[in-house]
C-alpha cells in the first residue's frame, strides 16, 4: 500500500447542538477506492461533506497529501484536488447542463484539458450531451444524478468523493458509470465512495470502514468485510 | 436679565424641503440676533433699539427648532413636546400646510398661541381656531396680484390673451392653481390650458411640448425647486420661451434655483411679498445679515418666515408676559404698519379666523443674471418689466 | 415556565408604563409604540409568518384611515364609525388585489404590492371628493367621547393596548391552527404542501385579508390620533416600509417580533429627531440609519432571534430510524 | 403621426435609455444576485456628487466626472459587500431589506449633512447643447447617457452569459456552498459584482447629473423607478430592463403627453400590474 | 376503476416527455412502472397529480373527470403522492411535517398530532419527531414524505422513488411497509429503480421509454422483455432479476 492520500483521525463534527458524527478514523490509500457504509443517519454524508468542508469539524484532524485541511475553507480544499459529488446534488438548477458542467471545471489549472474533461462526461452519460443545454431545474431525478457525477468528474480530481452516485439511476446507467470509475480507478484516479447498496459497494471497492452512529466501527479490505458475519447480517440482511 | 422667553419652532429640517428648514433656522438666527442686541443700526424696527424684549424687562427670545421631517404626525409630535416639555411661550410653524395643520390642532387644544407665516392652504384658517394666527398672505391674494400684474402689462402692450397654468399635484399647487383659475374665470378670461404634473417629476418634457403646442401668451408655473429646474432645463433644450413666464414663488424664489437655472431663466416673473429697500433700509440691513449668516441670498419663503417671526415676537413684548392667554390677546390687537415690516404687506392685522388681511406682494423679474429685481406695483418698482421672456 | 414569567412582566409593564413616564410626550410615546405594534403585528401574519414580503401594506393602513376620516368629513359621523367601513374596504381590497398577486413568487409579489399601493396614492392624490393632496381632516373640536380626539395620550394607549392585545391573540391562534400550519409549509414548499391538500392560494389569501383588515383598523386610529390624513401620510410607501422594518428588526414571523421591533424604532425615531433634527444637519437619520445598519448587520434574523435561539429546545436525532 | 408627437416618441426613449442606465446595476445585484437594494437609489445619488464635486474642484465635463465617479462608487460597493452585506446575507430576506434600508438613510443623511439640502446643478450645457435636426431636438448629454446605457447592459449581458465569470456570479447567487465546490470563492464573486453593479449605478449619477438636479433626496425619486423597470424587465434579465426601461420611458411620454402628466405614473403602475398577470414572471424573466 | 389516465402527453416546447400514456389502476393495484432516467415517469405522475398541466389528455378517478382538478382538490379526494425530489419543509420538524398531510382530515391541532404520531410509528420514525426536519439525509427525507402522504388518509399513493438510497436491509424493511400500507387498503404506484422492489411488490409493471409506453405486464414478462433490457435493465440487472448472481464489474477488488 501507497502512503495515504487522505487520512480521517477521530472526527467529530457537530450541527449546532447535535453530533453529526463523534468518533470517525479513517483511510484511504493513494490509487484506492474505499467504501464508506453505514445504515441512514451513520454519518457517511457528514463524514463527507466535512472533508469537503462544507461543514466545520469540531475536533479531529483530516490531512489530505500530508496536510492538515480540517478547518479551511470549501473552495480552497476543492483547488488542492479533491471534488465531491454531494448528496441532494446541489446543482445550479438555473443554469444549463453545459454550465454545470463546466463551473465543475473551475479549479482546473490547465484550462486546455476542460474540454477532453468535458467529453469524457459525454461519454459516460451520453443523456448530458443530449441534454447540454436545458436547464439543470428541469431535468429528471436521475439526470441530475448524472450532472452531479458529471460535474465533480469535470475537476479531474486526485480524489474523487461520490456520495450514493447510483441513488436514482437506471440498472444499466449504473452499471456503465461503475465501468467507467473502473477505468479511471486503472487511471490511478483514487475514490471514496457513500454507497447504499453495499453489494455493489463492496464489490468495486479495495478497502471499507462501516460507520455506525457517527463512529467508525469496523474497517478492512473489502473482501474480508464482504465475509465478515456482522456486516451480512445488519447490511445484506442475511440472517 | 436672565429672563429667556422659548419659542416653539417646527420646520422640515429633512426631508425633501429641508432646504427651506436650514434658510428659516439661519433668519431665525438672525432675527433673534436683532431683538436680543442692540442694533441702532435698524432704526425704528420694532424690537431692533435696544436688547431683548423691553415688555418683558429685557427677555430675552430662544427659538428651539423642532424637525417635522415632512410628516404631519412627526409635526404634531413634536408640537406636543414642545409645548409639554420644553414649555415654549408660543409655537410657530410648520411650512407645510398638512403639517401646519395637525401642529397647530395641539397647540389649540393646549391653548398656546400657534403663528403661521408660509402655509397657504385655505382650509387652516375656516376651522374656528382660536389660537392659530396667519401672517402670508394666500392664494386668494396671489389671484389678484396676477390679474391686475397681468392688466398693467396688457395695457402696456404686451399680449396676455391666452393663459395656461402648470403646476404640481401637491397641495400648494392644485389649491393655488385651482384659485387662479377660479379667479381668472369670475373676471372674464378663463384659463386656456390646465397642465397638472408630478410632484418630483423625472422627466417634464411632454407638459413643455404641450405648452410648445398650444402656445399660451402667458404661462404661470407652480413648482417647487426641483421641478422647477426641470421646467428650466426642458425648456430651453425643447426651445421654447413663452412671452411671458410668471412664477408663483415657492421654486423659483429659491436660491438653488437661481444657481443652478438662473442663467436660462432670464426674464421670469415671480410673485413675491419680499423687496429689498435701499441701501441702508431696514430691509437691505436686514438681507445683509441674512446673507452673512447663510451664504444665500434672502427670498420670499424666508423673509415671510422671519417676518412672521417678528409679528410673533411683537406680540410677547407688546403682551409684556409669557401668559398664553395675554399673547394671544396681544396677536388680536396687532396693528403693524408698512413702515415697521421688513417686507412688502401692506400691514399685519388679523381677522376673526387669524388670518392677515393686509397681506399682499409683489411682482419681481430675474433681470440680471441670478438676482431678482421688483418690477410691479410701479409705486416700488426698482425696475420697470421687461417683455418679452428671454430664457438664455 | 420562563415564557410565562417573561410575558407577565411584560404585559406588567404595558399596563403601568403611561404611570411610570407620564408626560404627555412619553406617554404619546407609548401609544404610538402600540399603534405601529398593531400595524406590524398585522403585517407580521402575511409578511412574516406566511413569508409574502408586502411592500404594500399601506394601501389597507390607507383604507382605515381614509375611512375614518372619511366618515367625519363626508358624513359628519364620528371617525370611529368609518373603522367598520374601512376593515370592508381593506379586505374587499385585499381579495382584489391577492387573487392576481398572491401567486406571484418572491420579489414580484413585493413589486406587485408597491405598484398597486403606489397606484392607490396616486389616484386619490388626484381625486378631489376625497380630498385630492389636501386630505382630509377629523373633528378640530371634539363633540362627544365618540369622537375619539383626546387631549391626553391616556386613553389612546390604553385603547391601542387593548386593540394589540386582541391583534397578538388572533395572530397567535392563527399560528397554532391548521391555517397556521399550512401557512409554514407553503412558505417552506408551496407544491409538496398542495399536494398534501393545503389549499394554497386560499389560505395566503386568508391570511393576507386578515392581515389587511388589522391593517386597516391601525389606519383608522392613526388617523384619530393624529386628526388627519392625506396621501402621503395614509398611503406613502414610506409607511408600508417602517412597518417591514419594524417587524424585520423585531423579528418576522415570531409573535412579539414587531412589538419589539416597534418599541425600539419608534422611541428611537423621536428621541433621535427630539434631540437631534433642529440642528438641521440630517444628524438624527444619520443615527436612526447606523443603528438599522448595525442591527441588520450583526442580528439579521431579528432582535427577538437571540432569545429564541437559546430556548430552542435540544432534540438528539441519534442514529436515524434504522435499526 | 404628428412632429410633437415624434418628439414625444424619440424623448420617452431618451428617458427610457437613462432609467434603463440607472437601473443596470440594480438588475445585477437584485435581480441576479439574489440581494435586494434599497440603498440603489442613493448610489446613483452618490454618482451624481461625485461628478459634482469633481466638477467644482476639477472643472471639465463627465470625461472627468464619469470615470472617477464609476471607480468611487465601485470602491464604496466592495466596501458595502464587506462591512455589510456580507453579515446580512445570513438571514432572511428581510434582513436585506432591513439593512440597505439603513444604508440608504445613511447614505442620504452623511451627505446631507456634508453637502446641506440645497439643490445643485451642473451648469447647462455642460455636454454640447442640444442638436436640432429635421426639428427634432435632441440634448447631447441624454444622447450621452442613452448610449451608454445601451453599452453598459450590453456589456453586462455578455458578461452575464458568456464569460466564466459571469457564470460563477450566477453559481454563487443561486447556492453559495455549492459554488464553493466548484473551488469558487463566493465572497470575491460578490464582492465583484457590488463592484460592478455600484460602478455602473456611479457611472449612471454622474450622467444623468448632466441635466438633472442634484439633491441628497434624490435617490428616493430614481430609486423606485428602477425597482419597477428591474421588476417590468424580469428579475435577472439585463435585456429586459433594458426593454423595460425604454417601454415605461415611451409610455410615460407618451401617456404624459396625451392624457396627462399625473396619470402617467398610475397608467405604468397599471400595465406593469396587467403584465404581471400574464407574465408573472416580467418581461423576459425565466420562471 | 380507481385511477384511470387517458392518453396524456405532456410536451415541454417541442419536447414530448409523456407522449400519450394510459393507465388504468383498480381497486388493489400494485402498479410498478420503470423505465430510464428521463423517461417520463415523474413527469406522467405529475400529471396525475395536478403538479403538471397535462398538455392534452384525461384523468378520471373513482369515474369523475379530474383532469382540471388542483393538486389539493386530489388529495382530497385520496389521492396522495411522494416527490423524487425531497420537497421537505424545512422550517418544521419532523412531526409537523406529518401534521400537515394529517390536516387535511381534521382541523384541530392535537387530533392531528395525535394521527401524525400514529403514522410516525407506523413508518418506524417516532424517535424522531421532534427533530428538525433539515436535519435529515436523503433516505430519512424519503421516508418523511411516505408519512406525510399517508397522513392524508389516502385512497391511492403514488410513490416516486421513495426508497431511493437504502440499503438492502433497509430496502427489506421498507418493502414490508409497503405490504403494510397495501393491505390496509390502499392502491399503489411505484416508481423505483431497485429491481428487487419492483419483482417483490408489483402485481403488473409498466415500461416507459422516451414518454411512450414500450411494455407491461407481470414483473417477470416485462424483465425478460428483450427491448427493457436493452432499454433499461442492462444485462447486469436483467440477469440479477432473472435470479442470477451478481457479475464483477471492476475487475473486483485487488488482492
Ligand atoms: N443539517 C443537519 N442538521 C442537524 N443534524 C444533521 C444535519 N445533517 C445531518 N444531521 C445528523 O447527523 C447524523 C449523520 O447524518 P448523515 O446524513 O451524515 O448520515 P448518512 O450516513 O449520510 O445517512 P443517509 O444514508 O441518510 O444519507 C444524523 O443523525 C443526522 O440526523
Ligand atoms: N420543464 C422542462 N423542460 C424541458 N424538459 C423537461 C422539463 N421537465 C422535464 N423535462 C424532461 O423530461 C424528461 C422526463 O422527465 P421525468 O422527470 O419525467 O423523467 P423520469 O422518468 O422520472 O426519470 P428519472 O428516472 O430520472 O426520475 C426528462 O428528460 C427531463 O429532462
Ligand atoms: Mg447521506
Ligand atoms: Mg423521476
Amino acid at each position: 500500500m501507497s502512503g495515504a492520500l487522505l487520512r480521517i483521525e477521530h472526527l467529530e463534527v457537530r450541527y449546532g447542538d447535535l453530533i453529526g458524527v463523534s468518533d470517525v478514523s479513517l483511510e484511504v490509500p493513494e490509487g484506492s477506492v474505499v467504501a464508506l457504509l453505514g445504515s441512514n443517519g451513520g454519518g457517511k454524508t457528514t463524514t463527507l461533506n466535512a472533508i469537503a468542508g462544507l461543514i466545520p469539524v469540531h475536533s479531529g484532524s483530516i490531512s489530505f497529501r500530508d496536510e492538515e485541511i480540517a478547518g479551511q475553507k470549501a473552495f480552497a480544499i476543492v483547488r488542492k484536488g479533491l471534488a465531491l459529488s454531494p448528496e441532494g446534488w446541489r446543482l445550479f438548477v438555473q443554469q444549463s447542463v453545459e454550465n454545470n458542467l463546466m463551473l465543475g471545471a473551475t479549479p482546473l489549472h490547465d484550462k486546455s484539458r476542460q474540454a477532453t474533461l468535458l467529453e469524457r462526461v459525454y461519454e459516460i452519460f451520453p443523456r448530458l450531451k443530449e441534454r447540454r443545454n436545458q436547464r439543470a431545474g428541469t431535468m429528471s431525478g436521475g439526470e441530475r444524478q448524472m450532472l452531479a457525477v458529471g460535474r465533480a468528474l469535470m475537476s479531474d480530481p486526485k480524489l474523487l468523493m461520490l456520495d450514493e452516485p447510483s441513488l436514482g439511476l437506471a440498472p444499466a446507467v449504473v452499471e456503465s458509470m461503475y465501468e467507467t470509475f473502473g477505468r479511471l480507478h486503472r487511471e490511478g484516479l483514487t475514490i471514496l465512495l457513500a454507497e447504499q447498496s453495499i453489494e455493489l459497494a463492496l464489490e468495486v471497492s479495495d478497502f471499507a470502514t462501516v460507520l455506525q452512529v457517527g463512529k467508525s466501527v469496523l474497517s478492512g479490505t473489502a473482501a474480508a468485510l464482504a465475509e465478515d458475519p456482522q456486516v451480512q447480517k445488519a447490511y445484506l440482511g442475511v440472517d | 436679565q436672565d429672563k429667556v422667553v422659548k419659542i416653539g419652532v417646527i420646520m422640515p429640517m429633512s426631508g425633501g424641503t429641508a432646504s427651506i428648514g436650514a434658510h428659516a433656522k439661519a433668519a431665525l438666527d438672525v432675527a433673534t440676533d436683532i431683538i436680543n442686541n442692540a442694533h441702532p443700526e435698524l432704526g425704528n424696527f420694532p424690537l431692533a433699539k435696544n436688547a431683548g424684549l423691553a415688555g418683558l424687562g429685557g427677555a430675552r427670545v430662544e427659538v428651539i427648532i423642532a424637525d417635522n421631517q415632512g410628516n404631519p404626525a412627526t409635526g404634531q409630535n413634536q408640537a406636543l413636546r414642545l409645548i409639554t416639555e420644553e414649555k415654549v411661550a408660543a409655537v410657530f410653524g410648520s411650512y407645510q400646510s398638512g403639517v401646519t395643520l395637525t401642529s397647530s390642532a395641539i397647540a389649540e387644544k393646549y391653548g398656546v398661541p400657534f403663528l403661521n407665516s408660509e402655509s397657504v392652504a385655505a382650509n387652516l384658517t375656516e376651522r374656528g381656531f382660536k389660537w392659530f394666527f396667519r401672517t402670508t398672505p394666500i392664494a386668494t391674494d396671489f389671484a389678484k396680484i396676477y390679474v391686475d400684474f397681468l392688466a398693467d402689462i396688457k395695457a402696456q402692450g404686451a399680449k396676455t390673451d391666452s393663459i395656461a397654468v402648470v403646476h404640481d399635484n401637491t397641495e400648494y399647487g392644485t389649491s393655488v392653481a385651482n384659485t387662479i383659475s377660479g379667479t381668472f374665470k369670475e373676471r372674464g378670461q378663463p384659463i386656456a390650458l390646465d397642465v397638472a404634473y408630478p410632484v418630483n417629476a423625472t422627466d417634464v418634457q411632454g407638459q413643455v411640448l404641450q405648452l410648445k403646442d398650444k402656445k399660451p401668451d402667458v404661462v404661470i408655473m407652480i413648482s417647487y425647486t426641483s421641478d422647477a429646474i426641470l421646467f428650466a432645463k426642458t425648456m430651453q433644450s425643447l426651445d421654447y420661451k413663452p412671452a411671458v413666464l410668471l412664477a408663483d414663488d415657492a421654486g423659483y424664489s429659491d436660491p438653488s434655483f437661481t444657481k443652478a437655472v438662473g442663467k436660462i431663466s432670464q426674464g421670469v416673473f415671480n410673485r413675491s411679498s419680499w423687496v429689498v429697500g435701499p441701501a441702508g433700509s431696514p430691509s437691505a440691513i436686514i438681507a445683509d445679515m441674512y446673507k452673512k449668516k447663510s451664504g444665500e441670498e434672502m427670498d420670499d419663503t424666508v423673509a415671510r418666515q422671519m417676518q412672521g417671526f417678528f409679528v410673533l415676537a411683537d406680540a410677547i413684548d407688546r403682551a409684556g408676559s409669557t401668559e398664553p392667554a395675554k399673547i394671544q390677546a396681544a396677536l388680536k390687537a396687532t396693528d403693524l404698519k408698512p413702515e415697521q415690516l421688513m417686507i412688502g404687506y401692506k400691514g399685519v392685522k388679523f381677522d376673526d379666523k387669524g388670518q392677515n388681511i393686509l397681506a399682499s406682494g409683489a411682482i419681481i423679474q430675474l433681470q440680471d443674471g441670478e438676482n431678482y429685481v421688483s418690477v410691479w406695483p410701479k409705486a416700488n418698482a426698482e425696475k420697470a418689466p421687461v417683455l418679452p421672456y428671454k430664457g438664455w | 415556565m420562563r415564557r410565562w414569567i417573561w410575558l407577565s412582566v411584560v404585559v406588567a409593564f404595558a399596563i403601568a408604563y403611561p404611570l411610570l413616564l407620564s408626560s404627555p410626550f412619553q406617554q404619546r410615546l407609548g401609544a404610538l409604540v402600540l399603534l405601529y405594534a398593531i400595524a406590524a403585528s398585522a403585517w407580521n401574519i402575511v409578511g412574516g409568518y406566511a413569508g409574502q414580503v408586502s411592500v404594500g401594506h399601506v394601501v389597507f393602513f390607507g383604507c382605515g384611515a381614509y375611512a375614518a376620516m372619511g366618515a367625519y368629513a363626508k358624513f359628519g359621523l364620528s371617525p370611529l364609525f368609518g373603522i367598520p367601513g374601512g376593515i370592508v374596504l381593506a379586505v374587499g381590497l385585499a381579495a382584489i388585489v391577492g387573487v392576481p398577486t398572491l401567486r406571484l413568487s418572491g420579489h414580484y409579489f413585493s413589486m406587485a404590492t408597491i405598484a398597486v399601493a403606489e397606484t392607490m396614492r396616486l389616484i386619490v392624490t388626484n381625486t378631489e371628493w376625497l380630498g385630492a393632496a389636501v386630505g382630509l381632516s377629523g373633528p378640530t373640536v371634539p363633540r362627544n367621547i365618540f369622537d375619539l380626539s383626546f387631549l391626553s395620550a391616556l386613553p389612546y394607549y390604553y385603547l391601542f393596548l387593548a386593540i394589540l392585545s386582541i391583534t397578538l391573540a388572533i395572530t397567535w391562534w392563527m399560528t397554532n391552527s391548521r391555517m397556521g400550519f399550512y401557512l409554514r409549509a407553503i412558505k417552506d414548499s408551496e407544491r409538496a404542501a398542495r399536494s398534501l391538500g393545503a389549499p394554497a392560494s386560499r389560505t395566503k389569501l386568508y391570511a393576507y385579508m386578515l392581515s389587511a383588515a388589522l391593517t386597516s383598523v391601525a389606519g383608522a386610529l392613526y388617523a384619530m390620533m393624529f386628526g388627519f390624513v392625506d396621501p402621503e401620510s395614509g398611503l406613502g410607501i414610506l409607511i408600508s416600509v417602517k412597518i417591514l422594518i419594524m417587524a424585520a428588526l423585531g423579528g418576522a414571523g415570531l409573535l412579539f417580533g414587531p412589538l419589539v421591533g416597534a418599541a425600539i424604532l419608534v422611541p428611537l425615531e423621536e428621541i433621535s429627531n427630539s434631540w437631534l433634527g433642529g440642528k438641521g444637519a440630517g444628524l438624527t437619520f444619520v443615527v436612526y440609519g447606523a443603528i438599522i445598519v448595525l442591527i441588520a448587520r450583526f442580528q439579521p434574523g431579528g432582535l427577538l432571534s437571540l432569545l429564541t435561539r437559546r430556548s430552542r429546545s435540544k432534540v438528539d436525532t441519534g442514529a436515524g430510524y434504522a435499526p | 403621426m404628428s412632429f410633437v408627437l415624434v418628439q414625444v416618441i424619440v424623448g420617452g426613449l431618451l428617458l427610457g435609455a437613462v432609467y434603463a442606465l440607472f437601473s443596470s446595476g440594480l438588475t445585477l445585484v437584485w435581480g441576479m444576485m439574489n440581494i435586494v437594494n434599497f440603498a440603489h437609489g442613493d448610489f446613483v445619488m452618490l454618482g451624481m456628487y461625485v461628478a459634482y464635486v469633481v466638477y467644482t474642484l476639477m472643472g471639465g465635463g463627465p470625461i472627468l466626472g464619469a470615470p472617477l465617479a464609476t471607480l468611487v462608487l465601485a470602491t464604496l460597493g466592495v466596501v458595502v459587500y464587506f462591512a455589510l452585506i456580507r453579515g446580512i446575507m445570513k438571514g432572511p430576506m428581510l434582513a436585506q431589506i432591513l439593512g440597505t434600508f439603513g444604508l440608504a438613510l445613511l447614505l442620504r443623511y452623511s451627505v446631507f449633512w456634508w453637502f446641506g439640502a440645497n439643490f445643485l446643478s451642473m451648469p447647462p450645457n455642460i455636454v454640447g447643447g442640444t442638436y436640432a435636426f429635421a426639428g427634432l431636438r435632441i440634448e447631447a448629454s441624454r444622447l450621452l447617457a442613452g448610449v451608454v446605457a445601451l453599452l453598459v447592459t450590453l456589456g453586462l449581458h455578455l458578461l452575464l452569459t458568456r464569460t466564466s465569470l459571469g457564470s460563477k456570479m450566477l453559481a454563487v447567487a443561486e447556492d453559495q456552498t455549492a459554488a464553493q465546490l466548484m473551488g469558487i470563492r463566493p465572497d470575491t464573486m460578490q464582492a465583484i459584482a457590488w463592484a460592478i453593479a455600484a460602478g455602473a449605478t456611479g457611472l449612471a449619477g454622474a450622467l444623468i447629473a448632466n441635466f438633472f438636479y442634484i439633491v441628497p433626496t434624490v435617490g428616493e425619486t430614481l430609486g423606485i423607478v428602477a425597482f419597477v423597470t428591474v421588476s417590468l424587465g424580469g428579475f435577472g434579465s439585463v435585456p429586459g430592463a433594458l426593454v423595460a426601461g425604454l417601454l415605461i420611458g415611451v409610455i410615460e411620454s407618451l401617456s404624459g403627453y396625451l392624457i396627462g402628466a399625473i396619470y402617467k405614473d398610475i397608467v405604468v403602475y397599471v400595465l406593469f400590474l396587467f403584465f404581471l398577470w400574464f407574465r408573472p414572471q416580467g418581461l423576459m424573466g425565466k420562471m | 376503476m380507481l385511477l384511470e389516465a387517458r392518453g396524456i402527453t405532456k410536451a415541454f416546447g417541442s419536447f414530448k416527455a409523456v407522449d400519450d400514456a394510459s393507465v388504468t389502476l383498480e381497486q388493489g393495484d400494485i402498479l410498478g412502472l420503470i423505465g430510464p432516467n428521463g423517461a417520463g415517469k415523474s413527469t406522467f405522475f405529475n400529471c396525475l397529480t395536478g403538479d403538471l398541466k397535462a398538455t392534452s389528455g384525461r384523468v378520471l378517478f373513482e369515474a369523475t373527470d379530474i383532469t382540471d382538478f388542483t393538486p389539493e382538490q386530489r388529495a382530497g379526494l385520496g389521492l396522495a403522492r411522494t416527490f423524487q425530489v425531497p420537497q421537505t419543509f424545512e422550517g418544521m420538524t419532523v412531526l409537523e411535517n406529518v401534521m400537515i398531510g394529517a390536516f387535511l382530515r381534521t382541523a384541530h391541532r392535537k387530533e392531528a398530532e395525535t394521527r401524525a404520531r400514529a403514522v410516525l410509528e407506523r413508518v418506524g420514525m417516532s424517535r424522531l419527531a421532534e427533530a428538525p426536519a433539515r436535519s435529515l439525509g436523503t433516505p430519512g427525507r424519503k421516508r418523511l414524505e411516505i408519512a406525510r402522504a399517508l397522513a392524508t388518509e389516502p385512497k391511492v399513493l403514488l410513490l416516486d422513488e421513495a426508497m431511493a438510497g437504502l440499503n438492502a436491509h433497509e430496502v427489506r424493511l421498507a418493502i414490508d411497509l409497503v405490504r403494510d400500507i397495501h393491505r390496509s387498503g390502499i392502491t399503489l404506484v411505484i416508481v423505483e429503480h431497485i429491481m428487487e422492489v419492483i419483482m417483490s411488490l408489483a402485481s403488473r409493471v409498466m415500461v416507459f421509454h422516451q414518454g411512450k409506453e414500450i411494455a407491461r405486464g407481470s414483473p417477470q414478462e416485462v424483465t425478460s422483455n428483450p427491448a427493457v433490457i436493452a432499454a433499461y435493465l442492462g444485462t447486469r440487472a436483467a440477469k440479477a432479476a432473472a435470479g442470477h448472481t451478481p457479475v464483477e464489474l471492476m475487475g473486483g477488488p485487488d488482492p
